[in-house]
């Protein structure tokens, strides 16, 4: 079915401690948002690879949301901050390759703050609806 | 790994309408058996249910399945429940997937039905790409070290401790302050018996201190904590003392002659303390320390000295003999309690400038039969009988644009408690509580605010408090009654104010070594409210008492006593299950750089020196992952969650149809 | 230093002993209140309603004044201008859609750019000049004189435009200080005077003028200070009625801060015009050897 | 006096109107009160501000006859200490209006004494016409 607008598909990774019991919440205390994000619950931030974020964005996501805990809530002490190194290094390589950095985000998100996540996906995917498709897909797919 | 001809049965939950009421669970299934592998999918109203767990060991067994997807709920809500049904029809444990299309779905997207169905089946089929390389795993066994931290010594740590001591168990009781006892030990008398807590506490504290399996560290604190469920490894920080605690015998001769006034925190500031003390009569341990901040000695290295010259068994040192020890525990009990906020938080209420307005844990001193003032209600600006006395509740409570959004639960009772019992010290008094609603929801509560109001006379005016001002030497009260919808002006002698309770000061550093979660207030988040409240989110560490959320005490000795059962079924094992999700070395691929031994935080890493390749300890591994993404070759993963599987699953969630 | 100024309606008439002490005052503090050109009523009270922007252009043109002239700062001596401006430019900050369709009604002007900050002259007193420098100016302290501070609503409330502690504000108590008076404090200091119920409830006007002047000279005040030109009317003004209604009432002066200020410096009390006041303060100035 | 409760009450224009003008979240009070105990024009009100609030959560239209509303001076007290966040002086502004807008002006200046007129401030008029009038 065509969509006479644009609905962007977006990949998220959530660590299981924080982002995904925060997304859980969400959905729990039935807040509402956009359906377009497409989560992966993984154990920790720390562990995703920039080369998923890359292949999200090469198979067809228009945005990688990637969320985990809080400073000094880490599960795993500070996974959530080599996360946060690894992805900041990445924006910068994508500026490279002609992709509007805006399209990878990485937030911190605590165990409780369901509402914030809810608020976090609406923005993002407000924004990668303003940014358009991904110009990376346009060209692989016409490939 | 050995390839399996897969066979994957795939069943999804209405979850009564919670699912079924936005998500078309007929497409999914329709849509989801169209996937390679998959030789079974169905839906039910509810799988978690005793026949749903059936249909799932039934399929198992006659389908011959070696893989099972659940589109359910969220993991951390019924994982476990199915993989247990499967390894009870025979299938690993591990060879089984949970989708949440609830919490993740069909709750945030109600009313958006079709890309909900759409979604849910991008969400199932990522699981099923993932499932299809999961490995069978055994569960790697630890051993159990068994015995256990209690980090707080208010009533919620001594009971939790006395507990799991009878339970045969070692325990290392941690303690910042002095003495054990906590805000219990500040307290008059308590709701609704009005038992007193010299009669009902002080002998468990005594038990503590005589209880063979209980180790007392008073005056310390948790320096660093390491290891896992089983294998804590902490570090605990005694404070330095300046007295020698083998020689001190607590005859408190030194206290007599310290020249040096401090405010007293048992007291709450309403009464003095010396710079040398023992915070109160009963206190346990009964030993003196010195506080080096307002010690002239300690000050100035010289000068003063008459404690030491008093001391009849030469126990003060002056020296800092502050120590960390190392101990090994199985679990850890979390019972930090809380604190209040105090009056000079509150501009219209004269921020703290009214020596008259009083915070209610202030009254209780002023209450207390061995308090400053023998229990006589004496007014601390002239030391008169104050004849008229004004509550205030939900002070910096149920006020979310200036303070603190919830309740703060146990005022509604002390209030009544403390009305009631300032009405027995001065039978001619008159005391009055501005309320907005009124919380009595125990055992012989609502019929204890009701003797307040009856027997005792105590006037209950409905509405809140605008402003006090001093009046001479009175306080004007401008408040309100709603019922009769007047303002109400009360010339007082004495103000109490139930100011809100907060989470104790500190929780957010101990939280952070004990890598626990607080909640937005700074509670100690439970890993869940209704059925696991008495966990943290990391296995092994359990809370009681108010650290969790505001307690009265019956409720803190019921949960410190159920955090001791969890902790003591858990050590009354001698190996413990860990997840064998850890990582793993592909020693083929290694080009032995290194980069995982240095980025890993529990040392589980290692360089073997002849092979130059990489080694983990599985023992120590945690399963982060932070290795297998800082890998240049890929050559050391994370089982089941391999690059291959998150591949997969990429491109299940991106597909588009 | 020069300092953009916006007088408002009543400092050019009635207070305007406020404007000429204020701007003498200031000029020996060196600093120089440039009235801000082609300015226009401020709009007097700040419109609440969320749905009604027309009452938003008359402040949110003046801060385009203050902006076609390159510079970000507006100084305001009379309160309840202070307050208009400043939640009107707070506004129109937060909102850039109500600031679009504000921009696009005026037309006629620069489009406002949201970057003005609105200050008291209380506030400049306080964290640039600094109370040691002016105390520094002292040249007759105030000794003995016993003023009771009052600061009404509009400088300390709503909270998010206060210019202190809107329980306990404090910064004229510091400045009556600097100037050697002895300040008397209570809680009527920011109890609202009534305002512009005083132009058809005259009569409850008179009577938180009693409560509030009462208040005061039982704890001892001989005079009172302030900052706006309404509460000035109401304190001063209304204490004709209050007589009338309760004749044990004791009348007692009304100043505007810059006035006293001007004393303690020792400049000419002519600036001060205390003709325009209704409770003549000179009998207790003489009386204490200050004029 | 009892009050009928119904559906068509509670969802009146009234409470629409309301939180169209003020913005503010009318049901987010819990009825405690503090902005009366507060108010220092209580004592000259028929409702307190409070009950003014009762009123607009239960659609009562009589609200807007209540003496409350043009008593207020916009002094925000109220404000300051509500828990909730209420800004109640913008509660009176937006029942204010509700006449004014149908250009029911609350101020006659014409039936104030000339001698009087003549002493106010132009502050004075000024704000009590843009309070009280359209």
């Amino acid at each position: 079915m065509e969509k006479d607008y644009f609905e962007p598909v977006i990949v998220g990774f959530l660590c299981r401690w924080c982002a995904a019991a925060a997304a859980d919440a969400a959905g729990t205390s039935r807040l509402h948002y956009p359906p377009n994000i497409r989560p992966v619950r993984v154990n920790c931030s720390g562990f995703i690879d920039p080369v998923y974020i890359l292949r999200a964005l090469l198979e067809g996501a228009d945005g990688v949301f990637v969320a985990g805990c809080r400073p000094g809530d880490c599960h795993y002490v500070d996974g959530n901050l080599k996360a946060r190194r690894r992805i900041a290094i990445l924006k910068e390589t994508l500026k490279t390759l002609g992709l509007e950095d805006q399209r990878v985000v990485f937030e911190y998100i605590s165990t409780s703050e369901g509402s914030r996540y809810a608020e976090l996906v609406k923005k993002f995917t407000e924004k990668i609806r303003g940014l358009g498709p991904s110009p990376l897909k346009k060209k692989f797919l016409t490939v | 790994m050995i390839k399996v001809n897969e066979r994957i049965g795939v069943f999804i939950c209405h979850c009564g309408l919670n699912i079924a009421g936005t998500v078309n669970v007929e497409k999914v299934a329709e849509e989801i058996s169209k996937c390679k592998g998959v030789v079974h999918a169905e839906h039910y109203i509810f799988m978690c249910s005793d026949p749903g767990q059936e249909k799932v060991r039934q399929t198992i067994k006659e389908k011959k399945l070696d893989g099972v997807i659940v589109a359910a709920c969220s993991p951390d809500l019924h994982e476990h429940t199915f993989r247990s049904a499967a390894a009870s029809a025979g299938l690993n444990p591990y060879r089984v997937e949970i989708a949440n299309i609830r919490e993740w779905v069909a709750w945030p997207h109600e009313g958006k039905g079709e890309e909900a169905t759409e979604k849910a089946i991008k969400i199932i089929d990522a699981a099923i790409e993932k499932l299809r390389d999961n490995m069978a795993l055994l569960p790697v066994e630890v051993p159990v070290t068994k015995k256990v931290l209690v980090i707080g010594g208010g009533i919620a740590g001594i009971q939790a401790a006395l507990d799991c001591a009878d339970a045969g168990l070692d325990v290392y009781l941690v303690e910042r302050g002095q003495s054990i006892g906590g805000k219990m030990a500040q307290l008059s008398e308590t709701f609704p018996t009005l038992d007193c807590p010299q009669c009902i506490e002080t002998p468990k504290m005594t038990a503590v201190a005589q209880h063979p399996k209980i180790h007392l560290y008073a005056y310390s604190e948790i320096e660093d904590v390491n290891g896992y469920v089983g294998n804590f490894k902490v570090k605990i920080k005694r404070k330095p003392t300046f007295v020698d605690w083998d020689k001190c015998t607590g005859c408190r001769e030194c206290m007599k002659v310290c020249p040096v006034k401090v405010p007293s925190e048992y007291e709450r500031g309403i009464a003095d303390r010396k710079a040398i003390y023992i915070s109160f009569p009963q206190a346990v341990p009964n030993k003196a320390v010195i506080d080096a901040e307002n010690c002239i000695r300690m000050k100035y290295g010289k000068g003063c000295g008459l404690c030491a010259k008093n001391c009849p068994s030469k126990a003060i040192t002056f020296e800092g003999n502050g120590s960390i020890e190392e101990v090994k525990v199985g679990a850890i009990i979390v019972a930090t309690g809380f604190d209040v906020m105090g009056v000079n938080s509150f501009g219209e209420y004269g921020y703290g400038k009214y020596k008259d307005v009083l915070d209610a844990l202030q009254f209780e001193r002023l209450l207390a039969p061995a308090g400053p003032t023998s229990g006589k209600v004496l007014r601390p600006s002239d030391g008169r009988e104050p004849k008229e006395v004004v509550f205030v509740q939900c002070v910096g409570s149920r006020d979310p644009d200036n303070w603190h959004p919830y309740c703060s639960k146990i005022c509604c009772m002390y209030i009544a408690k403390q009305a009631m019992l300032y009405k027995h010290a001065v039978p001619d008094g008159q005391a009055y509580v501005f309320y907005i609603d009124i919380r009595a929801d125990g055992k012989g509560y609502e019929e204890f605010v009701h003797r307040a109001m009856t027997e005792d006379g105590v006037i209950y005016l409905r509405g809140k408090v605008g402003k006090i001002v001093e009046e001479g030497d009175k306080l004007r009260v401008y408040g309100v009654d709603t019922l009769t919808g007047r303002n109400v002006v009360i010339d007082a002698d004495l103000v109490v104010l139930a100011t809100a309770v907060e989470p104790s000061k500190g929780i957010d550093d101990l939280a952070r070594k004990l890598r626990i979660q607080l909640d937005q207030d700074g509670w100690l988040s439970e890993a869940h409210l209704k059925l696991r409240p008495l966990e943290s989110l990391t296995s092994g560490i359990f809370i009681a008492g108010a650290a969790q959320y505001i307690k009265d005490i019956t409720d803190t000795v019921s949960q410190a006593s159920g955090a001791a059962a969890k902790a003591i079924a858990l050590l009354s094992r001698d190996k413990l299950e860990k997840e064998p999700i850890v990582a793993t070395v592909d020693e083929e691929v290694c080009v032995g750089c290194g980069n995982c031994v240095s980025i890993c935080t529990y040392n589980a890493v290692e360089l073997d020196p002849e092979l130059k390749v990489a080694r983990v300890n599985e023992g120590l591994c945690e399963g982060c992952g932070a290795c297998a993404a800082t890998c240049p070759s890929g050559a050391i993963q994370l089982i089941n969650n391999t690059k291959k599987q998150i591949f997969e699953m990429i491109t299940a969630l991106t597909r588009r149809d | 230093m020069e300092l953009l100024y916006f007088p408002g309606c009543t400092l050019k008439t009635s207070a305007k002993n406020f404007e000429d002490s204020a701007l003498t005052v200031a000029s020996k503090l060196g600093l120089e209140l440039r009235e801000l050109p082609r300015w226009n009523c401020c709009g007097t009270v700040y419109s609440l309603a969320a749905d009604d922007l027309m009452h938003q252009l008359a402040p949110v043109r003046n801060l385009v004044r203050v902006q076609e002239l390159n510079r970000d700062k507006l100084v305001t001596l009379c309160s309840m201008c202070y307050n208009t401006l400043k939640r009107a430019s707070r506004l129109v900050r937060r909102n850039s859609e109500k600031l679009e369709t504000i921009n696009m009604f005026m037309d006629e002007e620069q489009s406002y750019e949201g970057r003005v900050e609105v200050f008291h002259f209380l506030q400049t007193l306080r964290d640039e000049v600094g109370f040691k420098k002016i105390s520094e100016k002292v040249v007759k302290p105030l000794k003995d004189l016993k003023i009771f501070p009052y600061y009404g609503c509009l400088l300390v409330r709503p909270e998010e435009e206060a210019i202190d502690d809107p329980n306990d504000p404090t910064v004229m108590n510091d400045l009556l200080k600097s100037l050697g008076a002895e300040v008397i404090d209570n809680s009527f200091k920011t109890v609202c005077c009534g305002s512009y119920l005083t132009v058809d409830k005259k009569e409850v006007v008179a009577e938180m003028t009693y409560k509030i002047l009462s208040a005061a000279v039982k704890d001892g005040a001989e005079a009172v200070t302030l900052s706006c030109p309404l509460c000035h009317f109401n304190l001063d003004f209304r204490q004709a009625e209050v007589a009338e209604k309760h004749p044990e009432f004791k009348r007692i002066p009304v100043f505007y801060f810059t006035q006293l200020m001007a004393l303690a410096f020792g400049l000419n009390p002519e600036v001060c015009r205390f003709n325009l006041h209704f409770v003549d303060p000179k009998p207790l100035l003489r009386g204490k050897g200050f004029i | 006096m009892e009050i009928k409760v119904s559906l068509k009450k509670v969802k009146s224009p009234l409470v629409r109107k309301v939180t169209e003008i003020s913005d503010e979240k009318i049901y987010s009070c819990y009825q405690c009160g503090k902005c009366s105990a507060g108010c220092p024009f209580a004592d000259q009100m028929d409702l307190l501000p409070n009950q003014v609030i009762r009123f607009v959560q239960l659609g009562m239209e009589e609200v807007l006859d209540c003496k409350t509303i043009w008593v207020c001076s916009a002094c925000f007290t109220c404000r300051v200490g509500c828990p909730k966040g209420i800004d109640i002086a913008n509660l009176n502004e937006a029942l204010r209006l509700l006449h004014l807008r149908r250009n029911q002006d609350h101020l006659k200046l014409g039936k104030l004494p000339r001698e009087e007129l003549l002493k106010l401030p132009q502050i004075a008029l000024i704000s009590s016409l843009r309070k009280y009038t359209a």
